[in-house]
C-alpha cells in the first residue's frame, strides 16, 4: 500500500510541473505591461522600472521562469498587482470559506446521492426511479447561479429563513452555520444529483453480476447482498464522480459565493478580474490545479482501499 | 528450402510492468524456442491449455505479434525478415480464422464491405466484381448470396464463424492459421465448421496452421499435431500414433483428462495433478517436472532437448534422453 | 433478391427514440429553442438592443409580455436573440471538441504506449483545471468575444471527449476484427478511423449532446460573471447578471433568463440520457 | 424415493414478442447420492432449468409460469421469498460456471465461505473462520492457512472453482446444483474437479444435478441423463443405456457430431441451428433438423417410456422400439 501511495505522489509531480508551466505561459500571453497596469498610465518611468525590475520582468523569459517555478515549488506565489500583498496571503484569507462551504455541500451531495441512488436502482423502472431520475436530470441541468438566485429567491426575500447577503462573523460559530446552510444546499443538491445517476447506473451494473447471483445462491438475505455485496462493488465509479466533480464544483461555489454574497475564493476571483490583477490569477489557478490534483490522488488511494484488484496494477 | 511453412527458434516474451510507474517488472516467456514445419498442403495442429502460447506462437506467424527471435519461411518468403512491402504480399498467401464469431466481425460493418474491403485494399477489384466475387465465397461457405447486405448481428454464431472464413479466402491464400475456430460454437454446428473447414482445405488446397485445446477436434482435422506446454512444444509427430502412443508425460496427462463419451472409458485419475505454474516464474529445468508422475532429480535442473526417439516423433523428456 | 437492413447504430438511436419518452421530450424542446433561435428576427416584438429610457422595468404587460429591462428593451426579444449566442457556442464549441479530443482519444488508444501515455498525460493536465475557472482565464487573457468564447470552452471539453474515445476504443483495439485486418494488411489509419471510429460515433454524440448542454451553461456563467460576449449583445448569462441587481424590485429580470438556459440545458440532457441508456451496453445486457 | 422431483416445470422469459417459455413442462427426478446430468446446448433451456429450481433467474424478466419442484416435502416454486433463502446454500448448493466471476471480488474468500457458515449454521466469527479453514482443505486449496485472506483476483480458475465448490458444501447441502463447472476449465483442471465432486457427493451422500454441454464429462459423471432441446427434455435413460442405445435423432446426432480424441470416425454434422426463444414452436422442435422427420411430426410428441427408465419424446424412435 505504501509503495503505491508513493508511487501515485510521484505520479502528480509531473502534472503539477506541466500545469505550472502552463499557467506562467498563459500569464505572458496578456497584453500589455503588468508594471503599467500596477501603476497606471501616469507613473513615471523610474517608478516603472523599478518596479519591473522588483518583479523580475527586466530579466530573461527563461530567467523568469526558472525563478517562477522555484518560487512556487517554495509555495511564494508572488506579490499581488493590485493590493501589494503577497498572493498566498490573499488566497489564505479566503480559503477557508470555500473549504468549509465545499465540504459542507459534499457532504450534503454524498449523503442524499448514495441512498436515492441505490433506491433508484432496487426500484428500476418503477415510479420512484422514473422520479428520481427526472429530478436529478433536472437537478444537474442547473447552473449554480440559476439555482442559487431562485434558493435566494424563495428562502431569503420570499420566507426570510435566511440572509440575503451573508454577514460572516468569524467568532459567532452559529451565525456562521446559519449563513452557510443555503449555499451548501444549493452547492450539495446539484452534486447529489451526479451522485445520485451514477452510483444508480453503477448499482445496476453490479446488480447483474455473476457475484451477486452467487451471493442469493448462498441463501443471504436480500438487504445484505445489496448493501454488503453490492454498494461495495458498486463504490468505484461513484468515487470517480464525486472526485471528478471536483473540478466542476470549484467552478460552482465561485458561482455561488458571487450569488450568495459569500467571502471566499469566488470574490477574489472577480476582485482580481476587475483589477486586472494577473499574478493573483496566476496564483489562485496554480493553487486550484494542486487542489484537483491532490482530490484526484485521493480519489485513486480510495479506490485501494474499495477494490483490492486496484493495489496489485 | 521446401515449400511450406517452417518455423525454428521462435520466441516471445511479453514484459509488462517495470519503468517509473509500472510496479515490479513481469516478463512471460509466451514462446521458447519453438521450432516446428507444416508441408504444403498440410495441417498440423497445435495443442495445449490455455496460457501454453500457442496462440502467441500462431499470431508471430503472420508477424501480428512481433518475434523476438526466430525464423519463419512460407514457400520463398522470408517472414521473419520481411518489410513492410513484403509483409503485405504475404498477406495474400497467408490468412487467418478466429476464435470467438462475435468479437472478429466489426458490427458496424455489412457483410459485403466486410468481404469486399480486402479486394479494394490490395487493389485486386472492385464495384460489381468485387460484389460478384463476395457473392461467390458466400455461397461457397454455404451461405445465401442475399445477406450481402445484412450486418453481423443478425446471424448466429455459426454463421458468423462462416462469414469470417469467408473473409480469410477472399485473397486466396495458400494458407491458413486457424485460431480455434470452432472452440465458441455448439457441438452441432462445430461440427458444420469443422467439415466446411475440411471441404475448403481439400478444394482449394489450403495448407493449415490449426490452434485447439480439443484433441478430438485436433485428432479429426489435423495430420500432424504438436503438444505445447508453457511456451514450449513438447511433443509432436502424426496424429494417430502420437494419440495412440503418447511419450510425454504431459501428452499423456492430456489424453487420459479429456473424457471420452463412453461411460465404459470412464478414468479414475486418483493422482491430484497440480496446476500449470505462472508463466512469468515458470519452473527451472523441464517446466512440467512439479507435476510429473515420472520426474527425476536431472529434471528439476536440465530442460530436456528435443530427441527422436522413433520416426517421425520429437519429444523434448529426459526419459527419452 | 436482397435485403437492406438498417445500420446497427442507427437503429439503436431510433428505437430509443421510440422507448424513451425523456429523449422525445428533450428532442422536441431543442428543436423548439433552435427555431425560436433562427426566427428570432421574425419573432422579437421589439430590438432587443434598442434602449428606451422611459419604459424601463416594466413588469409584464400586454405590451411587452415579459417586461422590460433597466434600460427599457423588451425581455421576450432579448431572450429570443440570447437563445442565438448560447446554442452557437455551445455547438460550435463541441464541434471542435468533438473533433479535436475524439481524433485524440482514438490515436492513443489504438497506438498505446508511449503515445497513449503522452496524449493522455497531456489530457490529465488539461483536466487538473477546473472547467471554468479555465474558460475564465483564457477569456480573461485573449478578452471577451463570440470567437474567444467559443475557443475557450471548446478547450476545456477536449480532455473529456478524449477520455470517451479512449475508453472503447482500448476495448475494440482487442477485439478480433481488428487483429482481421491487420491481418488482411489493413492500414492503421484505416483501422482506427474505418473500423473503429464508426463503433464509437454513437458514444461521441451521446457525450456531445450532453457536454454541449455543459457548454452552455459554461457560457452563462461566464456571462454572469461578466466574461461573456460583452454588451450590448443579449446574452442570458449577462440578462440574469443585470437583473440580478434589482433582485429584489424586479425579480423576473434574472428569473426569466434564468429559465431560459434551464430549459436549454434539460432539454438537451433529457435528449442525450434518453440516448445514452439506448446505447449502453451495461445497461442492455439484461 | 427421490430428494427432488420437479414436474411440468415450465419457465418463461420476457421477450419484445411478449413472454416466451425457456422450459417447457420438464419432469425430474434426482435421488441421494445419484447424479442427473442435463445435456444440450446453449438456448436448450438446462440452465435456466436449474436456476428455476433455486429461484435464482431475475424477477423482472424472468417467472416460473406452471409446475411443482418437490424438495424434501415442500414445494420450491411456491415458496416465499424468506423461506426460499433459508434452503439455498443451505439444503441446496449451487456451482457455478464463470469461477472469474462467480466471487465477490471485494470481499476475501474466507470471508465469503465464513458468510454461508454464519447464516444457516449460525456460527461464530471465529468458528466459522476454523471451520472455512477446514473445507479449503477438503476443497485441496493449497496452504489454506495463508490463503484465507486472500482476494478472488489472487487465484487461478481452478482454485476459485474450488472456493466456490467450498461454499457450496459449505452447510453439507442435500441437494448440488452444478452449472457447467468445467466449462470454463482447461481439460487436466476440469479431471481434478469432476473428481473432486464425486468425492464430495459419496461423502455427503448428496444428489447432483450436473448441467454440462460435453458429452463427455456426462459419460464420466453422470448416473442418468436427460437430453434438452429447445425447452424440452427430448430423451432420458441411465448413463449407459443413453450412450449404447440412443433413440431420439437428436441425441443421436450429437454423439455424431463429437469429434473424439480416442478414435477416428466420420463426423455427422446436424444442419440447421438451434430456434431462437422468439420463434413459435409447433409439434417437435426438432423436426426442422430432423433427418427421420414423418408427417406426424407436426404434432408435438410426448415423452414416452421406451423401456426400463428410458423414455424419449419422437413418434419415429418411440414406434420402433417394442415398449
Amino acid at each position: 500500500m505504501l509503495r503505491y501511495v508513493a508511487k501515485r505522489l510521484l505520479f502528480t509531480l509531473p502534472i503539477l510541473f506541466v500545469v505550472a508551466t502552463c499557467v506562467f505561459q498563459l500569464a505572458r500571453v496578456v497584453p500589455g505591461d503588468p508594471a503599467l497596469v500596477i501603476l497606471g498610465d501616469q507613473a513615471n518611468a523610474e517608478a516603472l522600472q523599478a518596479l519591473r525590475q522588483r518583479m523580475g520582468l527586466d530579466r530573461s523569459l527563461m530567467a523568469q521562469y526558472l525563478s517562477f517555478l522555484w518560487d512556487t515549488v517554495r509555495g511564494d506565489l508572488g506579490l499581488s498587482l493590485s493590493s501589494n500583498r503577497t498572493v498566498w496571503s490573499e488566497i489564505s484569507a479566503v480559503l477557508p470559506f470555500t473549504i468549509e462551504l465545499t465540504i459542507a455541500a459534499t457532504f450534503v451531495g454524498v449523503v442524499l446521492g448514495v441512498p436515492v441512488g441505490v433506491l433508484a436502482a432496487l426500484r428500476r423502472n418503477r415510479v420512484a426511479d422514473y422520479v428520481t431520475r427526472l429530478l436529478s436530470l433536472a437537478g444537474l441541468s442547473f447552473p449554480a447561479f440559476v439555482s442559487g438566485i431562485l434558493l435566494l429567491l424563495a428562502f431569503a426575500v420570499q420566507l426570510r429563513w435566511f440572509p440575503v447577503v451573508s454577514r460572516i462573523v468569524i467568532n459567532d460559530p452559529l451565525t456562521r452555520l446559519h449563513n452557510l446552510v443555503l449555499p451548501s444546499i444549493n452547492l450539495g443538491l446539484i452534486m447529489a444529483a451526479y451522485v445520485t445517476r451514477v452510483t444508480r447506473s453503477s448499482m445496476l451494473g453490479v446488480l447483474t453480476e455473476d457475484y451477486m447471483r452467487t451471493a442469493r445462491a448462498k441463501g443471504l438475505s436480500r438487504r445484505r447482498i445489496v448493501w454488503s455485496h453490492g454498494l461495495r462493488n458498486a463504490l468505484i465509479p461513484i468515487v470517480t464522480v464525486v472526485g471528478l466533480y471536483f473540478g466542476t464544483m470549484i467552478g460552482n461555489s465561485v458561482l455561488t459565493e458571487i450569488v450568495f454574497n459569500r467571502p471566499g475564493v469566488g470574490k477574489l476571483i472577480l476582485g482580481a478580474l476587475q483589477s486586472r490583477d494577473y499574478t493573483l490569477l496566476q496564483g489562485l489557478m496554480i493553487v486550484f490545479a494542486f487542489f484537483v490534483v491532490m482530490v484526484n490522488l485521493c480519489t485513486d488511494l480510495v479506490y485501494g482501499l474499495i477494490d483490492p484488484r486496484v493495489k496489485a496494477r | 528450402m521446401s515449400d511450406g511453412l517452417t518455423v525454428s527458434g521462435l520466441s516471445k516474451t511479453f514484459v509488462s510492468g517495470g519503468g517509473l510507474l509500472g510496479g515490479p517488472e513481469q516478463r512471460v516467456r509466451a514462446v521458447d524456442d519453438v521450432s516446428f514445419a507444416v508441408e504444403e498442403q498440410g495441417s498440423l495442429g497445435l495443442v495445449g491449455e490455455s496460457g501454453c502460447g500457442k496462440s502467441t506462437a500462431a499470431r508471430c506467424v503472420l508477424r501480428l505479434i512481433e518475434p523476438d527471435a526466430g525464423a519463419i519461411h512460407y514457400a520463398d518468403i522470408d517472414i521473419a525478415k520481411a518489410g513492410r512491402h513484403e509483409l503485405v504480399r504475404i498477406r495474400r498467401r497467408i490468412q487467418i480464422v478466429f476464435q470467438d464469431p462475435y468479437s472478429s466481425l466489426n458490427p458496424r460493418r455489412t457483410i459485403r464491405q466486410t468481404l469486399t474491403e480486402p479486394l479494394r485494399v490490395h487493389g485486386v477489384c472492385a464495384g460489381r466484381e468485387a460484389d460478384e466475387r463476395a457473392g461467390q465465397m458466400l455461397s461457397e461457405v454455404g451461405l445465401s448470396r442475399d445477406v450481402l447486405n445484412r450486418y453481423p448481428h443478425e446471424f448466429s454464431g455459426g454463421q458468423r464463424q462462416r462469414v469470417g472464413i469467408a473473409r480469410a479466402l477472399m485473397l486466396e491464400p495458400s494458407f491458413v492459421v486457424a485460431d480455434e475456430p470452432v472452440s465458441a460454437l455448439d457441438v452441432s454446428v462445430q461440427a458444420q465448421v469443422l467439415r466446411l473447414l475440411a471441404d475448403l482445405r481439400d478444394r482449394r488446397r489450403l495448407g493449415f496452421l490449426f490452434i485447439s485445446h480439443d484433441l478430438g477436434v485436433i485428432r479429426h482435422f489435423c495430420k500432424q499435431v504438436a503438444v505445447m506446454y508453457l511456451g514450449r512444444i513438447v511433443e509432436q509427430g502424426p496424429v494417430e500414433e502420437l494419440f495412440r502412443e503418447p511419450l510425454h508425460p504431459y501428452t499423456r496427462l492430456l489424453l487420459d483428462s479429456s473424457p471420452v463419451p463412453d461411460p465404459a472409458a470412464r478414468r479414475d485419475l486418483s493422482e491430484e495433478t497440480g496446476e500449470v505454474p505462472s508463466a512469468s516464474n515458470p519452473p527451472p529445468g523441464c517446466a512440467f517436472h512439479p507435476r510429473c508422475p515420472h520426474a527425476m532429480p536431472v529434471c528439476r535442473e536440465i530442460r530436456p532437448a528435443t530427441t527422436s526417439p522413433a520416426p517421425n516423433r520429437l519429444v523434448a523428456c529426459h526419459l527419452y534422453g | 433478391m436482397s435485403t437492406r437492413t438498417a445500420n446497427p447504430m442507427w437503429s439503436a438511436l431510433a428505437s430509443a427514440f421510440r422507448t424513451n419518452k425523456t429523449s422525445w421530450v428533450g428532442f422536441v424542446m431543442i428543436v423548439l429553442i433552435i427555431l425560436a433561435a433562427l426566427l428570432a428576427p421574425v419573432l422579437a416584438p421589439a430590438d432587443p438592443i434598442e434602449q428606451d429610457i422611459l419604459r424601463k422595468l416594466e413588469p409584464p404587460s400586454a405590451e411587452s409580455i415579459l417586461g422590460t429591462d433597466s434600460f427599457g428593451r423588451d425581455i421576450l426579444s432579448r431572450i429570443l436573440y440570447g437563445a442565438r449566442i448560447s446554442l452557437v457556442v455551445g455547438l460550435a464549441s463541441i464541434l471542435i471538441a468533438s473533433l479535436i479530443g475524439g481524433a485524440l482519444g482514438v490515436i492513443a488508444g489504438y497506438v498505446g504506449g508511449r503515445v497513449d501515455r503522452l496524449i493522455m498525460g497531456a489530457m490529465d493536465v488539461m483536466l487538473a483545471f477546473p472547467t471554468l475557472l479555465l474558460g475564465l482565464m483564457i477569456v480573461a487573457m485573449i478578452g471577451p468575444s463570440l470567437q474567444n468564447l467559443i475557443i475557450a470552452i471548446a478547450l476545456t471539453e477536449i480532455a473529456p471527449f478524449a477520455r470517451i474515445a479512449r475508453a472503447p476504443t482500448l476495448l475494440l483495439r482487442e477485439r478480433e476484427f481488428i487483429e482481421a485486418g491487420r491481418a488482411l494488411g489493413f492500414s492503421d489509419l484505416r483501422l482506427m478511423f474505418v473500423h473503429i471510429l464508426p463503433n464509437i460515433v454513437s458514444d461521441l454524440v451521446v457525450m456531445g449532446t450532453l457536454w454541449m448542454a455543459q457548454a452552455i451553461r459554461t457560457e452563462a456563467s461566464l456571462s454572469f460573471i461578466g466574461l461573456g460576449v460583452p454588451p450590448p449583445t443579449a446574452t442570458w448569462g449577462s440578462m440574469v447578471r443585470e437583473g440580478f441587481e434589482h433582485i429584489l424590485d424586479a425579480p423576473w429580470l434574472a428569473v426569466l433568463p434564468s429559465l431560459a438556459i434551464l430549459l436549454t440545458v434539460i432539454a438537451l440532457n433529457m435528449l442525450g440520457d434518453g440516448l445514452r441508456d439506448a446505447i449502453d451496453p451495461k445497461l442492455r445486457r439484461e | 424415493m427421490s430428494l427432488l422431483s420437479v414436474s411440468g416445470l415450465t419457465t418463461e422469459f420476457r421477450t419484445d414478442a411478449g413472454w416466451r417459455a425457456a422450459v417447457r413442462d420438464v419432469d425430474l427426478e434426482v435421488g441421494a447420492n445419484e447424479t442427473l446430468a442435463i445435456v444440450g446446448e446453449s438456448g436448450s433451456g438446462k440452465s435456466v432449468t436449474a436456476l428455476s429450481i433455486l429461484r435464482l433467474l431475475p424477477e423482472a424478466g424472468a417467472r416460473i409460469a406452471g409446475g411443482s419442484c418437490l424438495f424434501e416435502g415442500r414445494d420450491l416454486a411456491h415458496l416465499d421469498e424468506t423461506a426460499m433463502q433459508a434452503i439455498r446454500g443451505a439444503r441446496i448448493g449451487m456451482v457455478f460456471q464463470e469461477p472469474m466471476t462467480a466471487l465477490n471480488p471485494t470481499m476475501t474468500i474466507g470471508n465469503q465461505i465464513g458468510e454461508v457458515l454464519v447464516r444457516h449454521r449460525g456460527m461464530p466469527r471465529a468458528e466459522a473462520r476454523a471451520e472455512t479453514l477446514r473445507l479449503l482443505e477438503r476443497v485441496r486449496l493449497p496452504s489454506p492457512a495463508r490463503r484465507i485472506d486472500d482476494y478472488p483476483h489472487q487465484f487461478s480458475g481452478g482454485m476459485r472453482q474450488r472456493v466456490v465448490i467450498a461454499m457450496a458444501i459449505a452447510c453439507r447441502p442435500a441437494l448440488l446444483l452444478a452449472d457447467e463447472p468445467t466449462t470454463a476449465l482447461d481439460v487436466t483442471i476440469q479431471a481434478q474437479i469432476l473428481r473432486l465432486l464425486k468425492e464430495l457427493q459419496r461423502e455427503n451422500g448428496m444428489g447432483m444435478i450436473f448441467i454440462t454441454h460435453n458429452l463427455g464429462v456426462v459419460a464420466q459423471i453422470a448416473d442418468r441423463v436427460a437430453v434438452m432441446y429447445a425447452g424440452r427434455i427430448v430423451e432420458s435413460a441411465p448413463v449407459d443405456e443413453i450412450f449404447a442405445r440412443p433413440l431420439h435423432p437428436y441425441t443421436r446426432g450429437l454423439l455424431q457430431a463429437m469429434p473424439r480424441h480416442d478414435r477416428m470416425q466420420d463426423l455427422e454434422p446436424i444442419p440447421g441451428a438451434v430456434p431462437s426463444i422468439r420463434e413459435t414452436i409447433v409439434g417437435c422442435a426438432f423436426a426442422p433438423r430432423c433427418p427421420l422427420r414423418i408427417a406426424r411430426c407436426v404434432e408435438a410428441p410426448p415423452l414416452d417410456a421406451v423401456g426400463e427408465n428410458h423414455a424419449v419424446r419422437c413418434w419415429v424412435a418411440a414406434e420402433k422400439v417394442p415398449a
